[in-house]
């Protein structure tokens, strides 16, 4: 299982920075966001938290992409499913590598851009808690669409319509908590659901995964 | 413990190929899968293997011993050849990657990213995958593709060495190894209307 | 002989064919029926005015939304757990009704909107759980149709259905605690019997609303029997392609 | 026709989505069923002749 | 090159509905947005153009990601490139067949998801006629993108990476136009420089991406 | 016309691999290309189908001309048999495929996805495809890689046909195909220090 984190980072790192890339794509979409909605700096605070939330999200989504399709297409699954190593164990490390070299950055990062979104001073703690909460949910959801999708060509886009919805609770809780942080309000209540729904994905999605993972694999 | 094979019947996309094959592969043998194209022999592999549940018929002695090699290879583009070889060598709980190295010649090759390998090369490393699982059943499906003689070779004294440590290997090719082994036609055994019981659609007939 | 009989797809079939025939007249009778008198015979209501009218499209087709998915969820369960094939295609057969359903309710709802709330849309929590069940259907047909395999493909969406059925539970949630809306609550509780609704509109809402759940029964049996038939032409060309 | 008042834009507009959605729903539905019907008879008369 | 097109169509079609699957990506990401920037119908209303253009523009981007990278791994680019159809036709055959199931889409749907975010009835027009002149370029701009990034693993966000800069310029003037169209203001001036942008594109980038593939696929 | 390769120097990631290769090709003819893995056939055979440019030296008569067959067959898994090879019969202006059908008894098998076939199948299609696309020289790299005895018979026979109608052949192989036709062993012409000049490293010498 070590093994499998290391590779899985040392892949990582070394594809084409695979790690650089999820934390670009968060930086492209704020950037983007005044270009589209104009540059009326009230606007743009008052929306920042939810934009940072929202691309993150999508940041997560893209990277998950080929989480696991390119071990389906180089025959690494078939191999690993052969292998002493519960299945369960194995997607729960691909969700961790996948948090560590997206969620993280994510999470550190999300700072630097709110300063560029006008975020208030007081949301940045809260932007950051909210961020380093829910960003392992967004992985291990993700790791389920991907088992969900392994081996469907053009599977991408059918992954992003089928992962979505399943974000939306962790979405809506993770926003609202920035965005109370930042309006100087209580952030409390929707921090705890959020850290509820991470703990309970976390526990329960790998069954899930690795149930789905070989059925796909057959 | 001996491979056993009783009266399997496999199916490939809910269509059964196969049934009632038989035949067990005891400590130290090997067995040559052989059929033309489309007869089935991928499918059995990947039943056997475990990847794919058979229709019906027992398969035993497959529990955690079997090492299988695909079309495939399982090789990362962006690792070298030796940390390609000791992930698998992890995964299965060993370390050393020096025999398998020397058994395939990939010396020189060490430190080249697996990516930039010929076929050959490739295919050559995905074999020596194999000796570092430390399992005691190969199940090979085709796997001299693009090998050139010398490295057929190579193969041919890998499986012998391994089976005279009292490994076992089920090998389905086209071509002759040169293994002293038997041969198993599974021509034979195409599926037809009385060995497709348990096909998935079955209940749509 | 035990219910699981039927789950054998032949004998549904011939069963399924039997009762057709009534289940289409029996919705096609209380469908038209009840539109008819909800829409010709049924009086303005003094706040909404001719817009009432619209109830009887709605709110049937916004509880078979909800229901195809709940039937959706049991058949998958069976499938998972016993693996009868019919179970697998009803809740294939169900979900593009499901589909047509929620549609109906979101359009019916937004047109509702504009001269009640004098706006199509608003983030209101029980048009947004609405609109996540909108996607959840999207994702699940798309699911069928990207994979190849069947029984893989039954496989995959029951567990999406699962999934997805508690992630809908915990939308549902959140999106009430992010916004208080403007929808009404439901004035038919179930559970406590009592309702809101003057009978002059009750009668002709309860009609179509069994005629929804009807004409949902009828298409999903059609459409079951249509799947069926698919697998069993899929199953033959399999066969007689293996005799060549 | 009843009297429909100033809301019978959004009343015709109501029914008429609706119903067309559902005509749409059981014709295209028919429309799968009858050829899976043919096709289906096709083979087993193939089969059997 | 009819055949190109009829089978990338066919394709689309077949491969799981590859085709409403821009689509659908487009819905969930502006349903997304009031999740995370709260429910309120003013603010929505405001930054709606924007949004919906951000939202069609990563939906383009999203199906981008295997529109040559498929074709590039069972080797049908090799053989593509060796067959007596100049590299330029093809590829403006796959940015047309791209824009037909993932531009056109989007611009007909657009409509609808202006609805759901309270967008002005003045800017519903301006929207689509903008949508209608830059997708195309989203499209043209993208194979060019696909093209830089064939053959590497991963590729799907270093493309974002590389394509979303060559966006901006597009997405600038749409938006500009959808914003100016919605708040009842002239949108000619941007709407004119989109068309520039369109047809200068469509004029140019084909040899560009011809010439880069050439190079990748060496 | 003849294919004609006169002091052809080939590199691969940047490494120059063969140098010096001469030899020609004369309508009628096949030339069966040798050598160990990673000799450089691959290499070789993508210069002069053009997919790369040779580091020096001239390929004569290949404009046009060739059809290329490589590792990968470039099949839809989506499209059926008969939509492949029509899909590239047309993007070579033609549109017969019943004689590249029949060729590789393909029949049975037209309606079926070609994502379903077999690897011996798959490649069968693969290698049908060349005889939709109306080139004269075909170079072709492993082309029967997994395929049965039968189907190698079938490809020599489309191969002698091809031939005998003017075409030309240039093969990549390790394996005795049972053609009759001269041989060619690249193993001498691995690139040295003197045939190197041209790598696009050079000017960092
Ligand atoms: C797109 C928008 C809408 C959606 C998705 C929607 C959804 C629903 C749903 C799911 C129900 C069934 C709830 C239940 O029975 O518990 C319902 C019932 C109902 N809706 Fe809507 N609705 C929408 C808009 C509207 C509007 C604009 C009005 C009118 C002002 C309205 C009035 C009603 C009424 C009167 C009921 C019946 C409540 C009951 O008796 O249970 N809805 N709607
Ligand atoms: N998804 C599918 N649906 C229907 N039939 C399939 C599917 N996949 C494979 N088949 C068929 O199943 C049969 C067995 O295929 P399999 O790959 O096991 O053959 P094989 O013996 O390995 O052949 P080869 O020597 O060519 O590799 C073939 O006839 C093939 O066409
Ligand atoms: N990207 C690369 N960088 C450096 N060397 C490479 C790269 N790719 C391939 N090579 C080397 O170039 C040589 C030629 O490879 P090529 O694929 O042409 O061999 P081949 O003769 O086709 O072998 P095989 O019979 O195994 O297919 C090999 O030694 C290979 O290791
Ligand atoms: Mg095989
Ligand atoms: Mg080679």
């Amino acid at each position: 299982m070590i093994a499998l984190l290391r590779r899985d980072l040392m892949l990582a790192f070394r594809a084409g920075g695979g790690f650089g890339l999820g934390l670009a794509f968060f930086l492209i979409v704020t950037v983007l966001v005044p270009f589209s909605v104009g540059p009326q700096s009230e606007l743009l605070s008052t929306i920042a938290p939810g934009v940072l939330w929202l691309g993150a999200l999508l940041a997560c989504l893209l990277s998950l992409d080929r989480l696991l399709a390119l071990d389906f297409e180089d025959g690494t699954l078939d191999l690993l499913a052969t292998a002493p190593l519960p299945l369960e164990a194995a997607l729960s490390v691909k969700a961790l590598s996948h948090w560590l070299t997206t969620g993280l950055p994510l999470v550190l990062a999300a700072p630097v851009l709110g300063l560029m979104l006008n975020l208030a001073p007081s949301g940045f703690m809260w932007l950051i808690a909210s961020l380093a909460l829910g960003t392992p949910a967004l992985s291990v959801i993700g790791t389920f669409g991907a088992a969900l999708t392994v081996g469907i060509k053009r599977g991408g886009l059918l992954m992003s319509l089928l992962v979505l919805p399943l974000y939306v609770p962790t979405l809506i809780f993770g926003a609202e908590a920035a965005r109370r942080g930042a309006m100087g309000l209580d952030p409390g209540t929707p921090l705890t659901l959020l850290a509820g729904i991470t703990l309970g994905t976390i526990a329960l999605m790998p069954f899930a995964s690795a149930a789905v993972l070989r059925m796909t694999l057959r | 413990m001996t491979l056993s094979i009783q009266n399997l019947a496999v199916a490939r996309g809910g269509v059964p190929v196969l049934g009632n094959v038989s035949f067990a592969i005891a400590p130290g043998q090997a067995l040559i899968l052989r059929g033309p194209n489309g007869a089935g022999k991928t499918t059995l592999l990947r039943t056997i293997a475990g990847l794919q549940k058979p229709l019906s018929g027992v398969i035993e002695g497959a529990d955690e011993t079997i090492a299988y090699a695909g079309h495939a290879d399982g090789l990362k583009a962006m690792l070298s050849v030796a940390e390609n070889l000791q992930f698998w060598a992890q995964v299965f709980g060993h370390s050393d990657i020096e025999a398998a190295l020397a058994a395939y010649q990939l010396g020189p090759l060490i430190d080249r990213l697996a990516g930039t390998l010929s076929a050959g090369q490739k295919r050559r490393l995905g074999l020596a995958r194999l000796m570092v699982t430390g399992r005691r059943v190969w199940v090979l499906d085709e796997p001299t593709v693009s090998l050139d003689a010398d490295a057929v070779a190579m193969f041919a004294a890998a499986v012998t060495a391994h089976l005279g440590a009292g490994g076992m290997a089920l090998i389905a090719t086209h071509i002759d190894l040169g293994l002293n082994a038997q041969t198993f036609d599974i021509t034979p055994y195409r599926a037809t209307a009385d060995t497709r019981s348990g096909a998935s659609d079955e209940a749509f007939l | 002989m035990s219910l699981w009989e039927y789950a054998n797809p032949v004998k549904f079939l011939g069963l399924s064919a039997r009762v057709q025939p009534y289940l289409w007249a029996a919705a096609a009778i209380c469908v038209v029926v009840g539109l008819t008198w909800g829409f010709f015979a049924t009086p303005d209501d003094y706040r909404q005015g001719s817009t009432v009218k619209i109830i009887y499209l709605h709110v049937p087709a916004a509880l078979m939304a909800i229901n195809a998915w709940f039937m959706m969820l049991v058949t998958s369960l069976i499938w998972l757990i016993r693996r009868h094939h019919v179970s697998a295609l009803a809740a294939k057969a169900a979900a593009p009704v499901g589909l047509t359903m929620t549609l109906i309710a979101l359009v019916t709802g937004a047109i509702w909107g504009q001269p009640m709330w004098g706006t199509w849309w608003a983030w209101d929590p029980r048009l947004t759980s609405f609109l996540i069940l909108f996607l959840f259907y999207l994702g699940y047909i798309a699911l069928w149709e990207a994979v190849e395999d069947p029984d893989t493909a039954a496989d995959l969406t029951s567990v999406l259905c699962l999934v997805g059925s508690v992630f809908a539970i915990l939308s549902r949630y959140a999106v009430n605690f992010w916004n208080q809306g403007l929808h009404q609550g439901t004035s038919v509780p179930v559970a406590t019997g009592g309702r809101t609704v003057a009978d002059v509109f009750w009668y002709p809402l309860l009609i179509s609303m069994v005629g929804f759940g009807l004409l949902f029964l009828s298409l999903v049996l059609y459409r079951t029997g249509t799947e069926i038939r698919l697998r069993r032409t899929r199953a033959l060309l399999a066969r007689s392609r293996k005799d060549v | 026709m009843p009297e429909l008042g100033k809301y019978a834009t959004e009343v015709m507009a109501a029914y008429g989505a609706s119903l067309l959605l559902l005509a749409g729903l059981v014709l295209l539905t028919l429309r799968k069923g009858r050829r899976a019907r043919a096709e289906l008879a096709k083979i087993e008369a193939q089969r059997r002749g």
